[in-house]
């Protein structure tokens, strides 16, 4: 334990003292992309590692508060963090709807699933279709940024900060609920719901509540994302960001927390270090994904600590 | 407006022939290996390029093309089984993702090969039917004249053959039927097979109609997985009627309703349908 | 001593310059285009050409500004549509690649994302898009890194007005539009809707979801109010369907396209009475009649090892494409630096180039090419009127 | 009272798998319910432990009716049922099943207040407490040898008794026991009793179905007798034992003819 604590140590000095010595803005923007991914991932892991419950809803928790933020901000006239939280306030009514609605009527697996991706998709056609709000397919330019402590968020130093700590975040609220009695609760509904039931744990209470949990917090993930990036698309809402999503965390790892946060770096940046053309840099990174899963079924996480252990065990 | 309803509903069926030919291998997939086979839409894709390059480049005639085409999928679809599918045997999530790394793949390939420049086959079966004045091609007639008797066949085989109630009794209960002497990695290889067999099949019979362009199977396995489970997958002779009310929900609301939110009619009748019958429609039945 | 410092800065200056012009005998082009995914066609046919001529300008020794020599270097990831990886790429451009000149993007979402940096370099590079959401910001402050290489459909030199009213003159009333719902599709009602509303013609629309390959259904609904012309849209993935779907069935005779090419009207020229499409350039024809087209053709075959020259996907070189890397060349040879993008521009802006098209750029900075209307008749003749805008 | 079955009744389509059975089980005893296999027994568990809802009749816990309830509510109300085939979490040590277990009774001790532990674990004093009866309960069910096995790695027998000792961890005042014998060698069913007859007395109530006449008749203090989903004899187990209709329901035939 305390090694842990000492590496967790080590890798937060250098993840702080990092835009001190590497002044690439093209490696930072790859950070903050990675950290904004890594919220993304992390989240959706509590829904699906820990809960057991393929979510694709994810896409549109993100997409949905990204736009609301902006919406709020331009029509209420509230300053960026209030709309944050509106957005997410949002989100999260939006979660408990479709989340009751699906866990209510028991979906489950692939049923559950596709009842997510049918909602999610709605939530894009609206998003697409709903011109005079939305500005459809255009799109929308985001020229504000956030003020934090007297300071505007603007440049990618300042984004680098204000997405690690919010990453940071994310990981400590989603070990602190694993590594509770809720965790244990959601353990117990992704390995035997029905022995859960027995044992007196309210199913669709704790299925819920990681769903809106997790949602919410893909909801900031869009809020500050769109900011960084300067514009709303409807592709925020589309099924690839949610399969995206599955991959960096079955490429990280699912059953740990910080895992996933692998998956998100290493999706985000592959693009930027493999130098092919086009369109065989699209094969090289399928082939990737492929071997990946078929190699290490468990995730780079899982993969390692299997052989760790197996290590120790010798 | 009468004669516009009828035209679509007929067409909507049609189209759902095709929705439900794909349906049907993603049934059939997930029933014997436990993953909703994405990568069944890039075999399709293969199947009608490869109908289009027998046809137009090599001079085949188009019935000779269709099982040409279907066997080079095949052939895809043993490849992928045994190279990649065989190791994600009812693991949901491991299956979809390496499909989608499959889709990467292909795609990329295809239009390495083929450019974005879409393809169209030279008509096949020119002219037209007209029916209650709604004009109707008499290719789209036979193409779901093909798909029904095709669907209809492997409903047949499933239920007369030894080889079918095999695979039927497997899918209902795996432990059993090793029991029973059903050779477990010989049926599914088998299963993959005739499903990308079918997703090409599909193919080339799309590409009588369709112009093509590599992306074209993502979007239509994601209809075929949406009425599968509509119709409650593991169900032979649902996949169809999944398809079918798939394509009319689609071409009926599109008339009534904006054709912007095309793809939400559906979806929002799925959503429903399960809520309802969580099964599916057909749920229980072959 | 006051001269004497002057004098010792200059030459300092001086020396600046020389060593970087030493070090940097390289001009290096970025291309952000979606060279995969659905709206594949226009990222990959302006990659095909730009590096045509880029390796045709290295091949001729490259060209000379000044004393020196340069070549140049064409850098194109895929943004896979993406704005996302879009952005980072632009930044590796700039920052690790010291590429000064942009070409693309031409998909507005790509360029959404990308602009506010964009902006931020607004003096250290020069970007020229086809990109319809590059319009709308043309002329704003801090924008004076933007130039947009496609002509507009609007406008005194655009050529929908000019297609409007020749379709008027064809005795048309009743117009059903149906576009592809994204973001051209979108900026495409928004152009067209006062353009025929002007003009007197009725127009109804419908949009579908990209990706849709069935028309049966929207087709049927808008023939229910008889139309003269329908105008379908916007690229040839679907053009053929809509054409094919909508001549089988008997609905419609008559068309009218403002983008895509003319493949789907030829493949279906018996069924069809009228076909006018607006073409930036009619190669088949072109081929024939102008010698650097002819050229063109047979160097691209050569130089891809192909038979078949795309045709189809041909005259969307109108944009970031082949003449636009010369028209490049021959700005920084008048302007006398490979550096100051700002003295670039002033120079592009005053070309009058010559190439595969006629190609200036207004004052906004927007493109103003030379293009054909075509009117194909049934059975597959074809009339071609070259239009020159003033 | 401490539970009520008046007229359950279950059917499945066509079939009848509880008849009209109705019972009581008053605080602190032990009731046996036996019946060959395919009696009804595990069905009628099952519509008292809320795992299913009855096509007719009432439970009532308490006075309070119960039946249609969710399975989760009614073990909250003090009502655990353990399952025949041993259900466990596979990927998880025998301990932490016991911690899942132990759900119930952080809810009733801290409501609410529980998410407050999210925020401050030290406020999860409880947590300690919890942790205490765990060990203990591995202890009273004999599970310590195996505490931080995987329920995948741990014996058949050891699995049973994990089902009882989650149960346990619930503090059930009527624990329903489907089957607990069933599977387990001779001495673990000793085993087996000894748990159950302590807990007996420490006032838990009991509620034990099998289709093992021996066992049951040493443990209940009265048993029910079940056929066909219907109740044909009640009352003290040796009675009921000798009563000629279970007799002909478990061997087919008369005693006589033994």
């Amino acid at each position: 334990m305390k090694s842990q604590q000492a590496g967790l140590f080590i890798v937060s000095i250098f993840l702080l003292a990092l835009p001190l010595w590497v002044k690439s803005d093209v490696v930072l923007t790859i950070l903050v992309f990675s950290w904004l991914q890594g919220m993304l991932a992390v989240s959706f892991n509590l829904i699906f590692g820990f809960t057991g419950q393929l979510s694709m809803f994810h896409a549109a928790a993100f997409g949905v508060a990204a736009y609301a933020t902006h919406l709020f901000m331009q029509h209420l006239g509230v300053g960026y963090w209030t709309a944050v939280v509106l957005a997410a306030l949002l989100v999260s009514v939006l979660s408990i709807i479709v989340g009751t609605i699906c866990f209510r009527f028991r979906l489950k697996e692939f049923y559950f699933a596709v009842v997510t991706l049918a909602f999610s998709e709605m939530a894009r056609l609206t998003v697409l279709n709903w011109n005079d709000v939305t500005n459809g397919s255009l799109g929308i330019n985001l020229q504000e940024k956030p003020w934090l402590l007297g300071f505007k968020v603007d440049g990618t130093v300042p984004w680098y900060y204000l997405s690690l700590f919010a990453l940071a975040a994310t990981l400590l609220v989603c070990w602190r609920v694993v590594h509770s009695w809720m965790g244990r609760c959601f353990s117990a509904i992704r390995l035997n719901d029905e022995l859960g039931d027995t044992l007196g744990i309210n199913v669709f209470r704790y299925k819920l509540a990681a769903f809106v949990a997790g949602n919410v917090i893909a909801a900031i993930a869009g809020s500050l994302y769109a900011f960084y990036l300067g514009s709303l698309e409807p592709g925020f809402l589309s099924i690839d960001q949610s399969l995206g999503i599955v991959a960096m965390v079955l490429l990280g790892g699912r059953s740990s927390v910080f895992a996933p946060v692998a998956g998100a770096l290493l999706l985000t940046a592959l693009p930027h270090l493999i130098h092919f053309s086009a369109e065989v840099r699209s094969i090289v990174y399928g082939s990737i994904l492929i071997l990946t899963i078929l190699v290490l079924p468990q995730g780079i996480y899982g993969s390692i600590a299997a052989l760790l252990r197996k290590r120790h065990a010798a | 407006m009468g004669q516009l309803l009828l035209g679509q509903l007929l067409n909507g069926a049609i189209l759902g022939t095709l929705y439900g030919i794909i349906a049907l291998g993603v049934t059939l997939t997930f029933g014997i290996t436990g993953i909703v086979n994405f990568a069944l839409g890039v075999f399709m894709m293969l199947g009608a390029y490869a109908a289009w390059y027998f046809t137009d480049v090599a001079g085949l005639p188009y019935p000779l093309a269709v099982p040409c085409a279907v066997a080079v999928t095949a052939l895809a679809g043993l490849i992928a089984d045994q190279g990649l599918f065989r190791f994600t045997r009812n693991n949901l999530v491991n299956g979809l993702l390496v499909s989608i790394g499959m889709i990467a793949v292909l795609e990329a390939s295809a239009l390495l090969i083929w450019t974005s420049t879409p393809k169209e086959l030279h008509r096949v079966l020119p002219g037209v039917f007209v029916i209650f004045g709604f004009v109707l091609p008499k290719m789209k007639l036979l193409v779901f004249g093909l798909l029904l008797a095709v669907i209809i066949a492997t409903y047949m085989a499933l239920t007369r053959t030894w080889i079918g109630r095999a695979a039927y009794a497997y899918a209902q209960n795996p432990e059993a039927a090793q029991l029973m002497g059903v050779r477990t990695s010989r049926l599914q290889t088998g299963v993959v097979v005739y499903s990308t067999a079918l997703a090409g099949l599909g193919g080339a019979l799309y590409a009588s109609l369709y112009s093509l362009e590599p992306t074209l199977g993502s979007l239509f396995v994601l209809k075929a997985v949406e009425a599968a489970i509509l119709a409650g997958i593991g169900s032979v002779i649902g996949s169809l009627f999944g398809g079918i009310i798939l394509g009319v929900t689609e071409g009926v609301g599109s008339i009534y309703l904006p054709l912007a939110f095309r793809d939400a009619y559906g979806l929002v009748f799925l959503v429903a349908i399960l809520l309802f019958k969580p099964a599916g429609l057909f749920a229980g039945r072959r | 001593m006051k001269i004497r410092l002057g004098v010792v800065a200059a030459a300092l200056a001086a020396a600046a310059v020389a060593s970087a012009a030493v070090a940097q005998d390289v001009v290096k082009i970025g291309q952000i285009e979606a060279q995969t995914g659905t709206l594949a066609t226009y990222g990959w046919m302006g990659h095909q050409g730009a590096n045509m001529a880029v390796a045709e300008i290295n091949k001729a020794g490259g060209f000379k500004v000044g004393s020196k020599t340069y070549k140049l270097e064409l850098i194109s990831p895929d943004t896979r549509a993406n704005p996302q990886d879009a952005l980072i790429q632009l930044k590796t451009m700039v920052e690790q690649q010291q590429v000064r000149y942009v070409f693309g993007p031409f998909l507005t979402n790509v360029f959404n994302g990308i602009e506010p940096y964009a902006t931020q370099q607004n003096g250290k590079i020069l970007m020229m898009g086809g990109a319809t959401a590059i319009h709308a910001q043309l002329g704003k402050p801090n924008h004076d890194y933007l130039m947009r290489t496609w002509n507009w459909d609007a406008g005194s030199a655009g050529f929908g007005q000019l297609l409007v009213d020749y379709l008027k003159k064809q005795g048309a009333k009743k117009v059903a539009m149906l576009f592809q719902n994204d973001a051209f599709g979108k900026v495409a009602v928004d152009i067209y809707t006062p353009i025929f509303k002007n003009a007197g013609i009725d127009l109804q629309i419908e949009l579908f979801e990209p990706g849709t390959k069935d028309f049966s259904a929207p087709l049927a609904k808008l023939a229910a109010n008889k139309p003269d012309f329908l105008f379908p849209g916007y690229v040839d993935a679907v053009l053929f369907d809509i054409v094919r779907q909508a001549t089988e069935t008997g609905l419609y005779k008559r068309f009218f396209t403002v983008r895509g090419s003319m493949a789907p009207g030829l493949k279906n020229k018996d069924l069809i009475d009228d076909y006018i499409a607006y073409l930036p350039k009619w190669f088949e024809q072109a081929e024939k009649t102008e010698p650097k087209v002819k050229e063109f053709v047979a160097k691209y075959k050569a130089f891809y090892k192909t038979s078949e020259f795309p045709y189809d996907q041909a005259p969307l070189c109108s944009s970031s494409c082949y003449d636009h890397v010369y028209m490049l060349v021959e700005a920084m040879k008048k302007a006398g630096t490979v550096d100051d993008v700002a003295k670039v521009k002033a120079a592009l802006m005053k070309e009058r180039y010559s190439g595969l098209w006629n190609i200036r750029y207004d004052d906004t900075g927007e493109a103003v090419f030379d293009f054909d209307v075509l009117h194909m008749r049934k059975g597959g003749a074809i009339t071609a009127t070259r239009v020159t805008p003033k | 009272m401490l539970l009520e079955v008046r007229g359950l009744t279950k059917r499945f389509g066509g079939l009848t798998a509880v008849a009209d059975v109705s019972f009581g089980v008053a605080k602190g005893e032990i009731v046996g319910i036996f019946g060959p296999n395919g009696s009804g027994k595990t069905t009628l568990l099952s519509l008292v432990a809320g795992l299913m809802p009855p096509t007719q009749g009432d439970v009532l816990w308490k006075s309070a009716p119960i039946q249609g309830r969710p399975a989760h509510e009614v073990a909250a109300a003090g009502l655990v049922k353990t399952f025949q085939n041993p259900q466990l979490f596979a990927e998880l040590s025998v301990i932490e099943h016991l911690q899942i277990a132990g759900h119930l009774e952080l809810k009733r001790r801290l409501g609410w207040k529980r998410l407050a532990t999210l925020v401050r674990p030290e406020f999860g004093h409880a947590g300690g407490a919890l942790q205490a009866r765990a060990e203990h309960v591995v202890r009273l069910c004999r599970l310590d040898a195996s505490r931080d096995r995987l329920a995948a790695e741990i014996s058949y027998g050891e699995e049973k008794m994990l089902g009882v000792a989650m149960a346990l961890m619930c503090e059930p005042e009527l624990l329903l026991l489907d089957e607990p014998a069933s599977g387990l060698g001779a001495g673990e069913i000793e085993n087996l009793e000894a748990v159950l007859r302590d807990l007996k007395a420490h006032g838990t109530t009991l509620c034990i179905i099998d289709h093992k006449v021996g066992f049951l008749g040493r443990l209940a203090d009265r048993a029910i007798g079940l056929h066909h989903g219907a109740k044909i004899a009640e009352g003290a187990p040796d009675e009921v034992l000798r009563n000629p209709d279970v007799v002909m329901a478990y061997l087919g035939h008369s005693r006589d003819r033994i």
